[in-house]
């Protein structure tokens, strides 16, 4: 049961990764990027973690909405809308109080919804290359953490067809895409509250 | 990092402060600092609004004014400016005439004012500005980078606005500017993004990047540094192959911030007779500092085709921070 | 060194053919490069000639045109103009009124246009500038230097001078004009002249020049780098003491050519401030690069006192390469 | 007996000078200046020495004059007008074939034009501060080369009350003045070439 204490962690473990790691996150985009990949992801998540009270209190597609609408006003970049849609069709997709089933089921609805928005697939070096295995490895009873992580060390031999890596062509290769390590940041941030996710529930 | 600023954080809102000060005469700052707007507006206009990530001024506010744009959405450095921008500019200065978004090839640019153009109430229409030749294209790939293309579509569509054409002509209009247009760039130097406080990249002590991007993102290669003549023959060569076309055409030499007006200059001299060379005849020329890239030192050449109604439209009066004449 | 030049040896000559070249619908290169004109002068006008060395472009050639210089001498970079070049500019756009001489405070350019005075047919008075306050004056030096306030007294006597004010009179003005009128400069990095090839000063990773002058000279201090907000603290306190009157003013935040808009900007925010914290009404702005010192990151804060004549003059139409309103 | 091929032999020999220590005079001029000294000086030089055929050919008068001339008119700077400026004078002030004391007094003279032009003094930092004790050596029959590099040395220790180094205040002390070191090297390459002129001739 996803309460409002835990709902607040979520969103505290969120936001403390995406500050953590903030310069980790713009020196992945200064290579391949524009360098400001962390910073973007910061200032988002530093606006989710200040409405907190308000966020937490609400009911878990509600609390999502709020989330998405922030990253969507507060990000920017080609990350914001991306979360934002990410965030906005899980708030839609998902119950109340979900199953690691319904979450698996949320999770490929609102990849449809990132690929949507995005004009984008898996296998372009984006964040798409760790939200899909994130998705499979929940279907599958895989541990989505270890998954991120090496999907997210996956994309690094990829050439980069969308976002800003792709006017780079072959030179893009050789590096993580830093939406890959935003993303698998953020599962194994919510994988460490919700714990029980890899064990069904 | 060296700047002349108080902290990383309030760059931008100072910035935009002083800008909306020293110009209070032509616009005015809107709340929360979402955007720049003309202070006098022109009801039933179809309204131009553009904007994207700071860092590239007088692009896009100090094109906010009369004969260019109505309303500029500004974004953290290299950033773009997120929905709530554009819906609050929107708001003010869609006066009933819809309104047209100017905005350059990004990802993060597109999706935003997408976002913004499908929550927002007016009608609005699109045109996506792609001139950098320097990325190839490929079937599969976004395209090309929007770059200083971009101030000649909003100048030659601002005027048109300015003289009552209609919104869907507009973008018909802009996207045949746009088509007509192609530019390259060279980096000298590398930026600093106040928040990021280490350069984008590294160049050695004689290196150049050839085909740089406005945020200093690599280009085609990294190369030894050439004499100015041969570093203009390449740039007009991969411009004028990609265009195809021959005629008249505006010949933009653009600062990317970090370079001096001489060698602007100095640079254009060689693109002339570069350009001249592959059956361009330089009927208007603009050598100054417009689409910049912080302080980044080099430049990027751009050639536009003109026509009568686009040389028309290139001339007639405008009255913004950064370009101004005719009144 | 990393400049977009084919060789130091033709930096200037190249810059100059593509500077006319841009401009060629408002003003001529003379012969041997030796002087710009505007291309359409009045009979009878009195004609205003500055110069001095190159490398603050656009001063002072940019400033050539309707409402300011009828000629500029632009010289080798940072060294002041030849008497041979001022004579051939009189012999060419004195038409009769005889010739006021706008000159920077520096013995160099003060010797070489005083030489071209004296061997010169027409009739030639002269006006000092010497706005920088930087340089502490003593009775038996050489005074201030000339830096950013030299555009500000060009463009209120070119005013007068179209308005046709006759030749002492304009003499009398610009006196006024840089009486009243100070500036301060501060740097961030060197600048580099292209044929030393070699920067002219080094500054530690976390140092400025406060107090620099306009050819890379050394200020009154070299110090750590201070936040933006202090910086324009310091310079207007030391402008305002030295101004010692109050009023309405011309406030310029002038980039010395390596210095984004976004950090100008904010410069004027800051420098606002603080003018009007001294007690003056910053009545008119202007903001970009005008005098500048090559590729030099920094800035200089420029208040000049305005009064209804001269506020009219600076706001009267003016079409030059740098500057532009009004037409 | 100053005939057409020593007149050649001068030019060569102060266009070298000022052509082989042009980056130190330069560096000189970076330290108090802007930079430019040894360029200017270079400039003005090569310009005579493109004119030496014509220029040799002329009496010694008239060579000076086209010297002078040709040094207003390339040179530029503070060093251009003073320069040219003493080769004027001196041209007035000189016979065609002058003794030791005529070149003494058509110095003091030219010195006397230098500092009109100037507004200056000696003791300022300057090129005077080498022309004066060059024409107090030639006066008192001591070698003017030593003079002149002692004097040129002897700048280091002054505070610059002229020149682009005024600006410099107390940051001028402690530099050689570039003017200086150019007059005295200008002295050694006419001395190297008259070779009598320490032993009257
Ligand atoms: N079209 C897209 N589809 C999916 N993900 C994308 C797309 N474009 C960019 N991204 C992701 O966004 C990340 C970059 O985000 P960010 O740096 O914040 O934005 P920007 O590229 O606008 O500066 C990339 O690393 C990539 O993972
Ligand atoms: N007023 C003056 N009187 C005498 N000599 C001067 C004066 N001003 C400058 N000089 C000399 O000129 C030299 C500088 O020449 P240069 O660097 O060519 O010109 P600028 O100072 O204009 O750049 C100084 O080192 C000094 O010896
Ligand atoms: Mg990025
Ligand atoms: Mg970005
Ligand atoms: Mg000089
Ligand atoms: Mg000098």
């Amino acid at each position: 049961m996803i309460d409002e204490a835990k709902k607040r962690a979520l969103i505290e473990a969120m936001a403390a990764a995406m500050i953590g790691h903030a310069e980790e996150l713009t020196a992945l985009d200064q290579a391949i990027g524009d360098g400001d990949h962390g910073l973007n992801m910061k200032r988002g998540f530093e606006a989710v973690l200040a409405d907190n009270d308000v966020i937490a209190a609400k009911p878990l597609p509600d609390a999502l909405k709020a989330i998405g609408t922030t990253l969507v006003m507060k990000v920017g970049g080609a990350s914001g809308p991306l979360y934002g849609t990410l965030a906005l069709a899980l708030a839609k997709e998902l119950p109340a109080d979900p199953s690691r089933d319904d979450l698996a089921r949320a999770l490929r609805g609102a990849i449809a919804a990132v690929k949507a928005r995005g004009k984008s697939e898996s296998g372009q070096k984006t964040m798409l290359d760790v939200l899909e295995p994130v998705a499979a490895a929940l279907e599958s009873g895989a541990d989505p953490v270890a998954a991120a992580n090496g999907a997210a060390e996956a994309t690094i031999p990829l050439k980069a067809i969308r976002g800003r890596a792709a006017f780079l062509g072959d030179r893009s290769i050789g590096h993580m895409d830093p939406g890959a390590r935003s993303s698998a940041l953020l599962v194994a941030a919510i994988a460490g509250v919700l714990g029980g996710i890899s064990d069904g529930g | 990092m060296k700047k002349l600023i108080n902290s990383p954080e309030t760059v931008l809102a100072e910035s935009l402060d002083g800008f909306a000060a020293a110009h209070a005469d032509i616009l005015v700052l809107g709340e929360e600092r979402k955007f720049v707007r003309r202070k006098t507006l022109k009801p039933g206009k179809a309204a131009l609004i553009s904007g994207g990530g700071s860092g590239h001024e007088p692009l896009h506010a100090g094109f906010v004014g009369f004969g260019m744009l109505d309303a500029a959405c500004p974004g953290q450095v290299f950033t773009s400016p997120t929905p709530d921008q554009m819906i609050a500019a929107l708001a003010e200065v869609d006066t009933g005439g819809g309104a047209l978004f100017i905005v350059k090839n990004y990802e993060g640019d597109r999706m935003n004012f997408d976002m913004a153009a499908e929550l927002a109430g007016s009608e609005v229409l699109t045109v996506i500005t792609d001139d950098d030749v320097a990325v190839e294209t490929s079937t599969y790939s976004i395209g090309r980078r929007g770059v200083a293309g971009t101030m000649i579509v909003e100048k030659v569509v601002g005027a048109a606005a300015e003289a009552g054409m209609p919104l869907a002509d507009l973008k018909v209009l802009g996207d045949r500017v746009n088509a007509r247009t192609r530019s390259m760039g060279v980096a000298l130097s590398s930026c600093t993004v106040p928040a990021a406080g280490t350069p984008t990249f590294t160049l050695g002590e004689n290196e150049m990047e050839m085909g740089v991007g406005i945020h200093g993102e690599p280009g085609r290669r990294r190369v030894a540094l050439e004499p100015a003549g041969q570093i203009a023959e390449e740039m007009i060569a991969a411009i004028a192959g990609d265009l195809g076309a021959r005629g008249d055409a505006l010949l933009l030499v653009n600062g990317f911030g970090g370079t001096p007006l001489m060698e602007l200059y100095l640079m254009f001299n060689a693109a002339k007779a570069e350009a001249e060379k592959h059956g361009y005849r330089v009927a208007r020329a603009l050598v100054g500092n417009y689409v910049t890239s912080l302080e980044m030192a080099g430049c990027s050449l751009t050639l536009s085709l003109l026509d009568d109604e686009t040389a028309g439209f290139w001339d007639a009066p405008v009255h913004t921070a950064g370009l101004r004449w005719g009144m």
